[in-house]
């Protein structure tokens, strides 16, 4: 069971979706249904992945830090002069990406209910629903770096359709603003990916050990398994524009996952896309496709290019504290609900900018934890929103005031998820946020003012919800149009399914995130140590 | 000698229907022009001991292709008073193109050299086609064979829509 | 049988007619016009082929000559079953004014 | 020590747990839990009766963080003061709120925030207290917004927040900085090491502890505090919440350097004088109140700046009884004003006077509460205050710097003139309301009665003027009294008495009920002298933030502003994915489907239109340009080979 | 003179079995033609013998015919099994009663396209290349609309001005080597400057069938107006036929040793794919936008000839393979849109929604046109670019890289223009709901086209193996 289970994470759906694609077009609740199963399996299984993940393991080497390990040949092609050219299907989790399919399967099967009001084509709309489900989580489990782009392409055809036909009015716009920008910097990646694969060699797995074999594994590039006069190999002295191959790489990359996570200045397609997607494509965009920009720091940015990183702590940092910064500052300025969030988005995804680029454990461990309370929080949140378009068709802050006279529970959820948000200790956004700011006053590579700007960040977070807040739910009871006030009624039974468990996990891991932080501890150390290592090696050569 | 006068002769007979097209508006005139033409062109080909082709120039030519123009010329004319004049456009640009074509292929076949050796003929050249029609050229014997059916079946499908 | 001719007479006489035949193609409105042209671009070949045959034991270029022969009939032919289409919608065959096919 | 590790959990939890069950049942909630408060009460009494060795309970948190809790002796006796001023204050809301239709959540939040501050003075690790710090300010925000309906106490709340907010960053900062530099991360072992902090660190605990306990200069949030209901105003913004500075300041000051003390010293005694010459002008009730917390305050940090934490200490206890007790009282006097004429305002003082006779238990309440406060001898807040002047005088001597001190007695007679006043305006003079009302019922009468009798000297030392005599000062500081010695001074008695008193015979003088100032009082204005207008508006501290937000609203739409027009663009403007956008929203609002095709025609409007122009429908043209191509061809040919 | 022996023709008949047979099939479906009246008869008798002929080819059997006039190698055989069962899928397109006529001469196309594959001598070139074009004449005025007779007789006289153009080129290289015969041809450089000329007007014939720059203005009306099952083969078939002969020649005549003839190709091949992909940016009918992308098509295909060894050869089965597939999927999704009136895109509003799955299989397959995962296309794609960016490490020649950045830049902007059918079928709201359905059929062989470009994604080993059992010396 557990030797392929990952592979039945990743799979399952789109099993489930030849299945529903069969169905006849009526049955909308059987759909939904299915749906909903397939996604409840896929979340027990990443449970029990949880629980059966080796939390003990100390590893040497990246080759050796996965667990789950599935690897099978997948394309080997010849390629004369360049010898061999490796594909497989190479999938296996650490810590880091333990969590980031954990966090995909619930936030997947929590999306489900919250797209169960749906009632316009159903049928294509969880197709596309599960296909996303099969591609988010292939994605963070991805260890062949060809199958990680195959994945992340994958999924943008699914999210621009989602948005694209159940989305809001100026949802031709949004969905082609988030496709461009998506696909924009997945150029980049790729431009990087074939670099890499042509200055790597992996014969792990190959029968023609006379020949080279280039692979595609990132587990081979994490370890540094170059060739010696590749385009990427360390100490390649090639400079474009005056700096190193390696670090134009390096910003490719960043470019291409900052355009995902997003940060500023690239962030301009997320609030968008955020107002215009419905509510359950919110929830994941914003809890899932987001963190797959992070993912790709981590794994990618930073496992592959460490010298790199190393050498650009300093501008990535400052990125991140002007993604924190600034992005409260516009979320501030905000009208409608959806979109304030979405900068708040911006805003807390500059954290793990600033976090990784404190190269630390906490620092580390920061972002990777403030990806997953993130994922739960602004989950939360656009659910919180979706309910008020739900009934109203409008999120206007400045078209309702007093809404917790006439939705109390509501009401409550929101000062519980927009405090939680704003980092509020004892609910899980303020464990993030603190280890980041512990790893980026303390670390090696960044002067503090970097540091003590971003804390800054909390206050402004706060004056953004507090008055979004006052605004909206205190006051006199009032909306612009008055057929609105006969449709406000409180939160059903399945919104509260939907919040409660987000609402207990955020207290959760902020009361004891070591519950998550725990068993992944060693893959964030060994993460940071052998980034610092490697960095030093490739620096040296 | 006489070979050579006679094939100044063809060629001008060739080559003076050639400048009256080129000239001309007239669509009718053109088409017999070119009748002429062709006539001096096999001219030419007995000059150069291709009787065979003469033969079939003159009665393919002259005697099909002709026709058929002139036919499709009666089909389709528009009006009376228009008559089968036409008109001349992108004349610049045409004879540009065409001049200076051939100014520059003339320039590079003056540089050229030809294969030409001249080779004793040995029996009658027609018999030898009509082997080689069966022999060498069998393939392309039958598949010309083909095109013309498809010719036929394709132009006669079309031609019959036409009439319909 | 004869003295041989310069070579070069009959390229550069292939050639005029090719060239004729080229600007005639570009130059002249009617259809039929344009099948003129590509008559005589195909008679320029058909000229070099057969000069060019004499010097060839097999013979090729002049069997390839009729064969060409054979196949401008088959082209004008097809060429004026679709002009007789065309007659009948467009009540013209000047190609110059078919530009129902735009960009 | 079994007992201890027993009731320990039970004392921190009754709150949340009286809250929750409070909140679930409506009607009777507030009553309901008053006896788990109650029960939380007599626990806590055990807990500081058997209390000897401090019990440090901690586990792990994060990998490198710990989370814990200490209980020593200092912190029992806070817990045992939280509950007790709870429980009155809830015992007094069941009337207060009488009429509350949200009476549950008003229960839930106060036990949410008793629950908040208990673990708040639990805390023994760093973390910790900063969770429990910014539980207590979000409670204390849902406080003063109880009554969400009305816009101004929900801004407010909003921005008494935001006040603490800006100084709990500082303190986050404060924290981080202990992590990162090694120091100890808790009170305990902080105190163990004997280690100094760095200036920095200290100051950034400084500037959150003077955030929490409304020091200059963010002493303007409490006064908007205020519009939360008064027993809560009672509870928290006078006896508990606010006195958490004081208290973090307590813990951390051996850890301090020498000039930290210093400017917790200076800014003690500046926000003391500040505040009381504030508290001098105003016509609402709540907020001389406000003010005179603020000013009794710096007066505490003052006390810790100087070193006379145990003096502090003292005050802070003192205090809590006679302020709750003052506010409780000027809660009686809002809903019997609220009760008696709906159309004024129940707060202003200038609908009141003579309430004397009206309300004769609140008014002795008042008295003797304001008369400790004023700190007359023989009351609890003259020992107290007494042991501050005496620590300030000594500092004064030993540092040569005589601000201080000089402030400080200021500020003495400031209060007494101010508090003396007060009682005046509300108390005496004509009454407007004909009918007399007997005080109600016990609800609202006990805990006035239980707060004045607390606020004489003898339950708290025999001696009525040396503050080191304070009962709990053995139980506290034993091992510290030897070291210290701050009895009273003689000079130092007879100048606060001296000042007491003219400032509480200046008050008479002037706002005695005959007096022309007592009898203009009702239709007087603002103030319009410039130092009265300064006093007015509290030293137009709101101004100031005003401005600050005015500032950063204008950032905020900048930044608003920027990100639309000239990031959105700007990125977007760049290379061929830039116009496609930049096109797409010039387009689609009027037609989404033609948008693409018309972008994508305005990038490939040069190549595409020259690369189309070949294609002519003209057949011929198509050949000519087929010609050409090969011509250009050969003659390329001819020229390069 | 050539000894004659009977014996000889059989051989070279027996080497040209595969054309044998499609003309035997296509004799007999004269001859049922003329006696039955049903469509269907046509369509079995059609399919049968492709099929039939599909057992005639022996990709093991190579060699040339005595004469010269033939000659077959392992690529030609792998093609015409690739054409018989790409034109197999003919039968399917859903059609309003087509006469026999109309499938005698798609059977035409592929017999001349065959023969261009089999042709060693110059004359069957030509042949071989009128006969596929002439039919493709014919099958584009067979739609019988006015557009479609425009269409044709632009089609035919740029065909015939074309086809004069090569014969002109063939007869001076006949005159410079005294040769018809591909490989027996004789090219010394002492000729003179005119050789080049006969040979760019020769390779030029075949630019034409292949539609690139400059020979490719007839590809848009064309495309535009044939019947689309028509269409679809003379995308596929010709056009595939027409790059293995030009790659016959390139590598018989050593065009590619020369850097020159490297350096024009490419630069045309670069040229064809701009002008396919600016071109398609601003089609609106559907047709003709795929007929633009055909062109830039073209253009990616062009390089893998210049590319020799391993890589170039296996680029070119990958892409053709691939192309074929995904390209009969298109012209039959693009035929059933027909089928509701649909010819241009703005009349696809919001038929994706009302169609999910027919929408969801056109946007698979226009994936694959594009070249993104996970779709053959994009396997297909990153060969071609591998191969191309080997060259330009090998050779070092400038043009390569040029032609790689052209190449994804047409990727890029690829998307853009097959996407705007999806983004209309599925963003766009209908005026009014569409009536009918598509037929069962169609979808059903729309969907096993679709899950094969995405098979062959996952699983690209069969094709692999093709392509390396190949021989590819000489390639």
């Amino acid at each position: 069971m557990t030797d392929s289970l990952l592979t039945l994470i990743i799979f399952f759906p789109l099993l489930v979706t030849v299945v529903v694609l069969f169905l006849p077009n009526g049955k909308d609740l059987l759909i939904k249904e299915i749906a909903l199963g397939a996604t409840g399996v896929q979340l027990v299984l990443s449970v029990i992945l949880f629980f059966t993940y080796d939390a003990s393991l100390q590893p040497e080497k990246w080759s050796n830090a996965f667990q789950f390990v599935e690897r099978a040949k997948w394309i080997s092609l010849y390629l004369g002069d360049y010898g061999w050219l490796q594909i497989d299907y190479f999938v296996g989790i650490d810590g880091i990406s333990l969590l980031m399919i954990c966090l995909s399967t619930f936030l997947l099967f929590v999306g489900v209910i919250a797209s169960w009001n749906l009632s316009k084509n159903v049928k294509g709309y969880f197709i596309l629903y599960l296909i996303l489900s099969t591609s988010v989580v292939g994605c963070f489990a991805a260890l062949d770096f060809f199958l990680f782009y195959v994945f992340f392409e994958f999924m943008l055809l699914p999210m621009f359709f989602l948005i694209g036909i159940w989305g809001g009015p100026r949802r031709g716009y949004a969905s082609i603003k988030f496709f461009i920008y998506t696909l924009v910097g997945s150029l980049f990646i790729l431009a990087v990916m074939i670099g890499l694969y042509l200055s790597v060699e992996d014969n792990s797995l190959a029968d023609q050990t006379d020949e080279v074999v280039h692979s595609f594994s990132l587990v081979n590039m994490m370890d540094g398994g170059y060739i010696a006069d590749g385009i990427l190999t360390p100490g390649n002295a090639t400079e474009f524009l005056g700096m190193n191959i390696r670090w134009i790489a390096f910003i490719m990359l960043m470019v291409g996952f900052a355009i995902k996570l997003p940060a500023v200045p690239v962030h301009t397609w997320l609030p968008d896309a955020h107002v215009e997607a419905p509510t359950a494509i919110s929830v994941l965009l914003a809890g899932l496709l987001l963190k797959i920009g992070g993912y790709g720091f981590f794994r990618i940015a930073y496992g592959i290019f460490p010298d790199a990183a190393v050498s650009l702590t300093y501008p990535i940092a400052i990125f991140g504290m002007i993604s924190i910064v600034y992005g409260g500052l516009t979320a501030m300025a905000q009208n409608d609900l959806k979109r304030m969030i979405a900068y708040s988005s911006v805003s807390h995804m500059g954290f793990i900018l600033l976090g990784l680029a404190s190269f630390n454990v906490q620092g580390a461990g920061g972002a990777l934890f403030q990806m997953v309370s993130h994922g739960f929080i602004s989950g939360a949140l656009f659910i919180l929103a979706g309910v008020i378009y739900d009934r109203t068709g409008d999120r206007g802050i400045a078209n309702f005031s007093g809404l917790a006279k006439t939705m109390p529970v509501f009401t409550g959820f929101v000062v519980v998820f927009f405090f939680a948000s704003l980092g509020l200790p004892g609910l899980s956004g303020f464990v993030g946020e603190f280890l980041v700011f512990l790893g980026a006053l303390g670390s090696d590579y960044l002067p503090k003012w970097i540091g003590i700007v971003s804390i800054s960040g909390i206050v402004i977070s706060a004056a953004y919800y507090l008055w979004a807040l006052q605004r909206m739910f205190f006051g006199q009871f009032w909306t612009r149009e008055k057929v609105w006030e006969k449709t406000m009624y409180d939160l059903t039974a399945r919104e509260l399914l939907l919040l409660i468990p987000l609402a207990i996990l955020v207290v959760l891991l902020g009361i004891a995130p070591n519950i998550i932080l725990g068993p992944v501890n060693n893959s964030i150390e060994f993460f940071v140590n052998q980034c610092f290592e490697q960095s030093q090696l490739y620096l040296a050569q | 000698m006489i070979t050579s006068i006679l094939t100044y002769i063809f060629t001008a007979i060739t080559i003076a229907p050639i400048v009256y097209i080129l000239i001309t508006k007239n669509v009718i005139r053109a088409v017999f022009s070119l009748a002429f033409s062709f006539l001096g062109l096999s001219g030419l080909y007995v000059l150069l001991n291709a009787e065979f082709m003469a033969v079939v120039q003159l009665l393919i030519y002259a005697g099909g292709i002709i026709v058929l123009m002139v036919f499709g010329l009666m089909l389709t004319k528009t009006t009376l008073n228009k008559g089968f004049i036409t008109q001349h456009r992108s004349l610049f640009f045409g004879s540009l193109v065409s001049f200076l074509l051939f100014i520059s292929l003339a320039a590079l076949a003056a540089q050229s050299r030809f294969k030409v050796g001249f080779i004793e003929q040995t029996g009658d050249p027609v018999a030898q086609i009509g082997q080689l029609f069966l022999t060498d050229f069998i393939i392309a014997f039958e598949v010309v064979a083909f095109l013309l059916l498809v010719a036929l079946v394709g132009a006669s499908y079309l031609a019959k829509k036409s009439g319909e | 049988m004869m003295e041989m001719l310069n070579p070069t007479y009959f390229v550069f006489l292939s050639l005029f007619i090719f060239c004729a035949g080229i600007a005639i193609v570009i130059i002249k409105r009617s259809a039929i016009f344009v099948l003129i042209g590509i008559e005589l671009m195909l008679n320029a070949a058909n000229l070099n082929l057969v000069y060019f045959s004499q010097f060839d034991p097999g013979m090729n270029g002049l069997m390839t000559s009729v064969f060409v022969v054979v196949l401008a009939a088959a082209e004008v032919s097809i060429a004026l079953a679709i002009l007789l289409n065309i007659f009948k919608h467009y009540k013209i065959t000047d190609p110059d004014e078919l530009t129902s096919l735009k960009n | 020590m079994t007992l201890l590790k027993t009731i320990w959990p039970l004392i921190f939890i009754i709150p949340l747990f009286s809250g929750i069950i409070g909140g679930l049942n409506h009607r009777q909630s507030l009553k309901l839990s008053s006896f788990g408060i109650a029960f939380g009460l007599f626990l806590t009494l055990i807990l500081v009766w058997v209390l000897d060795e401090p019990l440090i309970l901690e586990w792990k948190w994060l990998e490198s963080v710990k989370f814990g809790f200490s209980i020593d002796r200092l912190n029992a006796l806070l817990v045992l003061l939280v509950y007790l001023i709870t429980l009155l204050v809830q015992v007094f809301s069941i009337t207060y709120m009488e009429h509350d239709p949200d009476q549950g959540r008003y229960t839930a939040k106060l036990g949410f925030f008793a629950f908040s501050m208990i673990g708040l003075l639990m805390s023994n690790q760093l973390v910790t207290l900063f969770l429990f710090w910014e539980l207590v300010g979000m409670s204390s925000y849902l406080l003063i917004g109880f009554w969400y309906q009305e816009a101004g106490r929900s801004k407010a709340a909003r921005q008494a927040f935001m006040i603490n907010r800006v100084a709990d960053a500082f303190l986050l900062l404060g924290v981080i900085q202990v992590f990162n530099n090694g120091y100890a991360t808790s009170f305990t072992e902080t105190l163990a090491s004997g280690i100094q902090w760095d200036g920095f660190t200290g100051i950034c605990f400084i500037i959150g502890a003077f955030g929490k306990s409304a020091q200059f200069p963010f002493y303007g949030w409490l006064t908007k505090a205020m519009a939360g209901p008064t027993p809560v105003s009672a509870l928290i913004h006078a006896a508990t919440m606010v006195t958490a500075g004081v208290y973090l300041l307590v813990r951390i000051s051996p850890a301090l350097m020498e000039w930290n003390l210093q400017v917790i010293a200076i800014g003690g005694a500046v926000t003391a004088f500040m505040a009381a010459v504030a508290a001098l002008t105003q016509f609402d009730i709540k907020k001389v109140l406000a003010y005179s917390t603020i000013s009794q305050l710096g007066y505490m940090i003052l006390g810790i700046g100087v070193g006379a934490y145990q003096a502090s200490v003292f005050h802070l206890w003192t205090h809590a009884f006679f302020k709750a007790g003052l506010f409780l009282a000027a809660g009686s006097v809002i809903h019997y004003m609220h009760e008696l004429d709906t159309t004024k305002d129940p707060q202003d003082m200038r609908n009141m006077g003579g309430l004397q006779k009206i309300l004769p238990v609140t008014f002795y309440a008042f008295l003797i509460c304001g008369l400790a406060l004023s700190g007359l001898p023989f009351l609890s807040g003259f020992l107290s205050k007494e042991g501050i002047l005496t620590g300030s005088w000594l500092w004064g001597q030993s540092t040569g710097n005589y601000l201080v001190p000089i402030l400080a007695f200021c500020t003495a007679g400031l209060t007494a003139f101010y508090i003396g006043r007060q009682i005046l305006l509300v108390f005496f003079g004509e009454t407007s309301f004909a009918k007399k009302m007997l005080e109600p019922l016990v609800t609202i009468q006990a805990p006035l009665i239980f707060l004045a009798a607390s606020s004489l000297w003898f339950w708290n030392a025999i001696n009525p003027i040396d503050p080191l005599g304070w009962f709990w000062n053995g139980y506290l500081f034993a091992d510290l009294a030897a070291t210290s010695d701050q009895h009273s001074i003689l000079g130092v008695l007879i100048g606060s008495i001296v000042l007491t008193l003219s400032g509480l015979g200046v008050a008479y003088w002037l706002f005695r009920p005959e007096a022309e100032m007592a009898r203009g009082f009702k239709k007087s204005n603002e103030p319009v002298q410039l130092a009265g207008k300064i006093s007015f508006h509290g030293w137009y501290i709101e101004k100031f933030y005003d401005q600050i937000v005015w500032l950063f609203s204008k950032v905020v739409f900048g930044a608003g502003w920027f990100d639309k027009k000239i990031i959105d663009r700007f990125v977007d403007g760049v290379g061929v994915t830039g116009v496609v956008i930049a096109k797409v929203i010039g387009w689609f609002d009027q037609n989404v489907v033609d948008g693409l095709v018309n972008f994508m025609a305005s990038i490939s409007q040069l190549i595409g239109r020259f690369v189309t122009s070949f294609q002519s429908p003209k057949i011929q043209i198509q050949i000519g340009w087929l010609l050409l191509t090969l011509l250009v061809l050969l003659l390329w040919f001819q020229y390069l080979t | 003179m050539m000894e004659f022996s009977l014996q000889q023709v059989i051989e070279e008949i027996a080497l040209l079995r595969f054309e044998a047979a499609l003309i035997l099939g296509s004799l007999i479906l004269l001859v049922f033609g003329m006696l039955s009246n049903k469509e269907v008869t046509y369509k079995v008798i059609f399919s049968a013998t492709l099929l039939v002929s599909l057992f005639m080819v022996d990709v093991r059997d190579i060699g040339a015919s005595a004469t010269g006039a033939v000659s077959i190698d392992a690529l030609s055989g792998i093609l015409k099994i690739l054409f018989a069962f790409i034109s197999l899928w003919i039968v399917f397109f859903h059609s309003r009663m087509r006469r026999y006529e109309h499938y005698f001469l798609l059977l035409a196309i592929v017999i001349g396209s065959s023969l261009m594959l089999s042709a060693n001598h110059l004359l069957l070139f030509y042949l071989a290349i009128e006969l596929t074009s002439l039919s493709s004449y014919l099958i584009t005025g067979f739609s019988f609309s006015r557009k479609g007779y425009e269409a044709a007789i632009k089609y035919l006289l740029f065909g015939g001005v074309s086809s004069a153009i090569m014969i002109y080129g063939i007869s001076i290289l006949y005159g410079l080597s005294g040769s018809l015969s591909i490989s027996e041809m004789v090219i010394t450089t002492q000729m003179g400057p005119l050789y080049h000329v006969g040979m760019i007007c020769l390779v030029g014939g075949l630019f034409f069938k292949v539609g690139l720059v400059p020979y490719h203005f007839w590809v848009p009306s064309t495309y535009q107006e044939a019947p689309t099952d028509g269409v679809a083969i003379l995308s596929i078939v010709p056009k595939i036929a027409g790059f293995a002969l030009l790659h016959r020649l390139l590598v018989n005549f050593e065009l590619l040793s020369d850097p020159m003839y490297r350096q024009i190709i490419a630069a045309l091949g670069i040229a064809t794919v701009l002008m396919g992909t600016f071109g398609a940016l601003r089609q609106d009918n559907i047709k003709r936008m795929i007929a633009y992308g055909a062109i830039a098509h073209s253009g990616l295909v062009l390089p893998t000839l210049l590319i020799s060894g391993e890589q170039g050869g296996l680029a070119f089965i990958w892409y053709v393979t691939i192309y074929a597939i995904m390209t009969m999927a298109i012209f039959m999704i693009a035929s059933m849109y027909e089928d509701f009136g649909i010819k241009d895109v703005k009349d696809m509003k919001g038929i994706g929604i009302q169609f999910p799955i027919m929408g969801t299989l056109t946007l698979l397959i226009l994936i694959a046109q594009i070249g993104l995962p996970p779709t053959a296309g994009f396997t297909a794609k990153f060969y071609l670019f591998s191969a191309i960016w080997n060259e330009y490490q090998t050779s070092g020649a400038t043009i390569m890289l040029i032609y790689l950045i052209v190449g994804l830049l047409s990727v890029v902007l690829a998307l853009f223009y097959y996407l705007k059918i999806p983004f209309h079928s599925f963003l766009g709201t209908a005026e009014s709901p569409y009536f009918g359905d598509f037929s069962i059929i169609s979808r059903s062989v729309v969907t096993i086209f679709t899950i094969m470009v995405l098979w062959i994604f996952i699983s690209p080993e069969f094709l692999n193996k093709i392509a390396f059992n190949i021989n590819f010396i000489g390639w």
